[in-house]
């Protein structure tokens, strides 16, 4: 974990509400392992006061990048940020996606989830290039699938699931998952489209990433609680963002 | 550290008066790849309890204008754990450790003191004033004889460094300030979390997972400065003043108004570097005024420039 | 105005839910270049004594993260000034005039509405809580008892609408909630400021012409809200909610706390035509919801959802 | 008074203090007076949390601008507004610097207080052409003299002053002042430096405006108050910001 103040490269609009940032890391890149997110000061003023959790979508050398929906004050100073204006991180955070040996790999991505679903590929890809990578990536509408052929790109294969149908399939994206039996399944998206994946991939081994209001991001503030299927808390900052999915729905 | 932020209560030195706030810093090590931990005086753990607590229900957190309303409901992993997992780490710690004792009695804040009073820590801070737990510390803030008899108890039970942490959230400040005093505490804190609401138009919930939560952050500021001077100017002993403060020049304010030393909360969140950023400010405003240690600007509030 | 936002106190109709507050719209007709009047459902003038005051020595204001320290000192013409000045203004008003009374004695309350009791305005509030005269109203928040004295005094003067304005800055609100009521109040107001304090560190006075002075704007949201939550759960009249609101979405939260109208106070500073905005919100929200009529969301909040 | 949601033209820094904003004034120009100021916020979030009150410096069809100084978060915020971005101004507000025909003007600005004193000097040099119009014009030092050329052509002279002597003389811009009985006086600048003018020219018609911090600007919260000789108050945003020498230091 390093705090670094960083400067902004680039950050440009992918869709109406999505943006891809890329800032300067100082090398932090080298630490970041995919699942890791990181907290960022957007502002220097007082409104909002506190940091805004983001996986991180890519990195390159000397480069982090995230992917962001605009849902809030936060947000919207972020989609602001001009080239070379300054902005304050603190990362990586959080623990990272395992990477058992398999065959076949099953991505779920909601909304932003790909970002965090976007670096794990990548990863998969580079230690497992044989594999077959299926991504499944559902989304409100086609606007909404960005950087779609450099996604494809790292799959086997990609099914898209858009709210209105118009892209792929119409529904939610779990109505449409298929496994094997040995897949292994990471998935990051809104907690029902967890939940609902847990329920049709109960036999596979699945790691899911989580998100929770944070307000520290290291694990002082006991603000992230997420209740496990054992009756106690875990910390998504610190215990996750990245928790087995029989942990938390089993 | 420079010689001009030393600072003193009782026997003890702090080689700066930025201290930690409870609740904010953890246990003093989950921040330790990024902040040099004695670039505070001392850091205040997590409220303990005599056994484990799991919390509040999520969310714990919501975020409002220039502050924050948390419902953490104490969680703690209980004294026992405490011990187990504290008792080395504390051992060797470049920084002076306060642990503040969250109980719901008497008897629990006495047992959580016995259990661990041979530890290597420099004292306690007494929550006598959580919000986020029902039948918790609050009731010791409510009727100033209640908390004169539990500080009172706990006094003979330690000779560590005592202090006593007030809420804000009743309206006799002076008169909990006195008793603490009275009782024996060697120092008072305030202020901690004002209770605070916040309503999710769409579904008419709670923002956070119980109705009312403890407030903080830049927001209570001006409010934690008027009682940080209410109670220096009714006890004799140290006051150690927050609430709000997120910067050196917040700090100065708060010493300004009787605050012997200050505590970080909330603001650490944001930037948790900011006990270096103070003491810098510090130094540097000390300078400025050509002092020789920040002692010299306590209680130095002039009030009104018409008066 | 769409009927949705009507609303009633009493016999009372107010075209829609949201006042300008006392002390940030000054007699109704400063801002009229720029916002429609009858946006406002009710204007509460600056508080009205019976003499003139001059107020506090300047500076008056400083801006705190998300809020402001007012020391005003309740400057305002006086009740003969104020007679000749607005009587005329008043006879056609595009809304209802509720006027603020400031007063330091029993005596000078009644002595004030007895000199304007003739005039076109609906009603009163009476401040018994302003933080910025040295003998002033405070006192009255101090003790119930007080408060209900006067308030019964009042109530025999006047059949106009009374309203009474509580202080946050003791812990009783639900004892002065209560006495005001029971006194004969149609409805009670609240919050008025909270104390605050801020002092410039390069000279050690204080950045207003007072020690303290009265704080308010957003920052103090959660605070106000929690408070007009428990003054509804206390009474049976109508609570008028305020503290810290500047939106739309605010001015709802306080409806589902309990608030049967509100008040938008420091926020006018910034958002002159805020009541356009918040009419504007609350009529799609209502829609949005199905909603018939404001008055449908007021106490509708659930609490936690875990509970 | 009209409430104007207007877009910035162009923001420039004059010096590493200094910059001139210009933006659209929806045809507002058309009430302003010499003297007036305008209420700005300058950001969407709430800290700071109050508007920000400013001369104006120049208007042109369908524009305003503002000369400011940085000194605080708010001008630190206005300083990164970019062409095409929204500010909203309340204005104009305010009384006016009052007109009696004269033959010689003089005029005293220190640091931004030259914003109000150009908007004036356009006027005088507009409606009396042919007068003396001599500007006693003082800054910190010769940076912050800014638009020197554009100001100088309004003026039959204009006497420099710094502080630290790099332009002009050295010293303070009341040390070098000069009247004759019949010059009528503007100043805007700090209120020592009024004060001292006022000493210094008790025997003409003097008009001064004042800075006071401000929450409304209109006249409602009461807060801008400033002593009278009477030892009354009155209020700079709506009694002001123009008051004669003789109303407050007489
Ligand atoms: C570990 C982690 C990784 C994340 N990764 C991404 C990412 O890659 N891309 C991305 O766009 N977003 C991501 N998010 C969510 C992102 O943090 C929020 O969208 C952002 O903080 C909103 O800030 P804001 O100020 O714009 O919205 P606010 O004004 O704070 O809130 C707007 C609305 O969003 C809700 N909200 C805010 N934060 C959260 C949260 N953390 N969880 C649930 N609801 C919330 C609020 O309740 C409110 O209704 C991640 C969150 C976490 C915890
Ligand atoms: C009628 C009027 C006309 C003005 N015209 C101009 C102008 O043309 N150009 C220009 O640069 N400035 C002008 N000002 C001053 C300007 O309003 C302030 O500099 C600005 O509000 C500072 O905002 P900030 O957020 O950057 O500073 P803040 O962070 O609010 O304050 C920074 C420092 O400045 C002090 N300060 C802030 N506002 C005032 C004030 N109004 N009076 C005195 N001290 C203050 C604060 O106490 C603090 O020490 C004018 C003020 C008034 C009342
Ligand atoms: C998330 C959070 C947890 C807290 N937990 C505790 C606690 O366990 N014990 C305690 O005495 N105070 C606790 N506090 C209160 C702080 O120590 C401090 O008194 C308060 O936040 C005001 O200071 P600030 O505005 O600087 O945050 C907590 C505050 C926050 C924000
Ligand atoms: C500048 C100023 C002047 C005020 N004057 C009065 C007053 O004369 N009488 C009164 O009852 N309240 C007065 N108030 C309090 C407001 O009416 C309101 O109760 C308080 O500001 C909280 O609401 P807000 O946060 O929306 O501003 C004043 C507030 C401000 C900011
Ligand atoms: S965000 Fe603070 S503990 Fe997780
Ligand atoms: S700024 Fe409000 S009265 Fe002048």
């Amino acid at each position: 974990m390093k705090r670094i103040k960083s400067r902004v490269l680039n950050n440009k609009p992918l869709s109406p509400d999505l943006y891809l940032i890329e800032f300067t890391s100082m090398g932090v890149e080298n630490e970041i392992l995919p699942g890791n997110f990181i907290n960022i000061e957007i502002n220097k003023n007082l409104d909002p006061f506190l940091r805004r959790p983001f996986s991180i979508f890519d990195t390159s050398e000397g480069t982090i990048s995230v992917l962001y929906r605009i849902v809030g004050k936060g947000t919207e100073l972020m989609k602001n940020l001009k080239t070379g204006e300054y902005i304050d991180f603190i990362g990586p955070l959080g623990n990272a996606y395992p990477a058992p040996e398999s065959d076949e790999f099953i991505f779920v991505a909601g909304g932003t989830g790909i970002a965090s679903v976007h670096y794990m590929l990548k990863a998969v890809k580079k230690n497992f290039p044989e594999s077959k990578r299926i991504l499944f990536w559902g989304a409100k509408n086609r606007h909404e699938i960005v950087l779609k052929e450099q996604i494809e790109n790292l799959c086997s294969e990609v099914v898209f699931t858009t709210e209105d149908g118009s892209l792929g399939n119409k529904g939610l994206v779990t109505d449409f998952i298929k496994t094997n039996p040995n897949s292994v399944i990471y998935a990051c998206g809104p907690t029902p489209m967890l939940k609902s994946v847990y329920e049709k991939t109960k036999m596979n081994k699945s790691y899911f990433s989580f998100e929770e209001r944070m307000a520290c991001g290291v694990g002082v503030c006991l603000g992230c609680a997420i209740m496990t299927k054992s009756g106690k808390y875990k910390y998504v900052c610190k215990d996750g963002p990245v928790f087995e999915g029989s942990e938390i729905f089993g | 550290m420079n010689e001009k932020l030393k600072v003193k209560i009782g026997n003890t030195e702090f080689a700066t008066p930025v201290i930690a706030a409870s609740g904010t810093f953890g246990f003093g090590i989950e921040y330790a790849d990024i902040v040099n931990l004695d670039d505070f005086g001392a850091i205040v753990t997590k409220g303990l309890s005599l056994l484990p607590k799991e919390g509040n229900p999520p969310p714990r957190i919501v975020e409002t204008p220039c502050g924050l309303i948390n419902s953490i409901g104490l969680a703690n992993p209980g004294t026992d754990e405490f011990i187990k997992n504290y008792e080395e780490t504390y051992r060797v710690f470049p920084t002076h450790v306060i642990v503040n004792v969250g109980a719901e009695t008497e008897n629990e804040f006495l047992s959580v003191i016995k259990k661990i009073e041979h530890m290597n820590i420099l004292g306690y801070e007494l929550n006598i004033s959580c919000p986020n737990v029902e039948t918790g510390g609050m009731m010791f803030s409510e009727d100033p004889n209640t908390a004169f008899a539990l500080v009172k108890k706990v006094r003979k039970a330690t000779e560590k460094l005592l202090i006593t942490k007030l809420s804000p959230n009743f309206c006799n400040i002076r008169e909990l300030a006195r008793a603490s005093e009275d009782a024996g505490s060697d120092a008072i804190s305030l202020v901690n979390t004002f209770l605070g609401m916040s309503i999710d138009i769409e579904t008419g919930y709670s923002r956070i997972g119980k109705p009312f939560g403890g407030f903080s952050g830049p927001a209570i500021k001006p409010m934690a400065l008027k009682m940080v001077y209410e109670a220096a100017r009714t006890v004799n002993i140290p006051v150690i003043g927050m609430g709000g403060i997120n910067s050196g020049s917040d700090a100065i304010e708060f010493f300004m108004a009787g605050a012997s030393m200050i505590q970080v909360g909330s603001a650490i969140f944001r930037n948790p570097q900011i006990a270096f950023d103070i003491n810098n400010f510090i130094e540097q405003y000390l300078d400025r005024k050509g002092l020789s240690n920040v002692s010299e600007i306590i209680g130095t509030f002039k009030g009104s420039k018409n008066e």
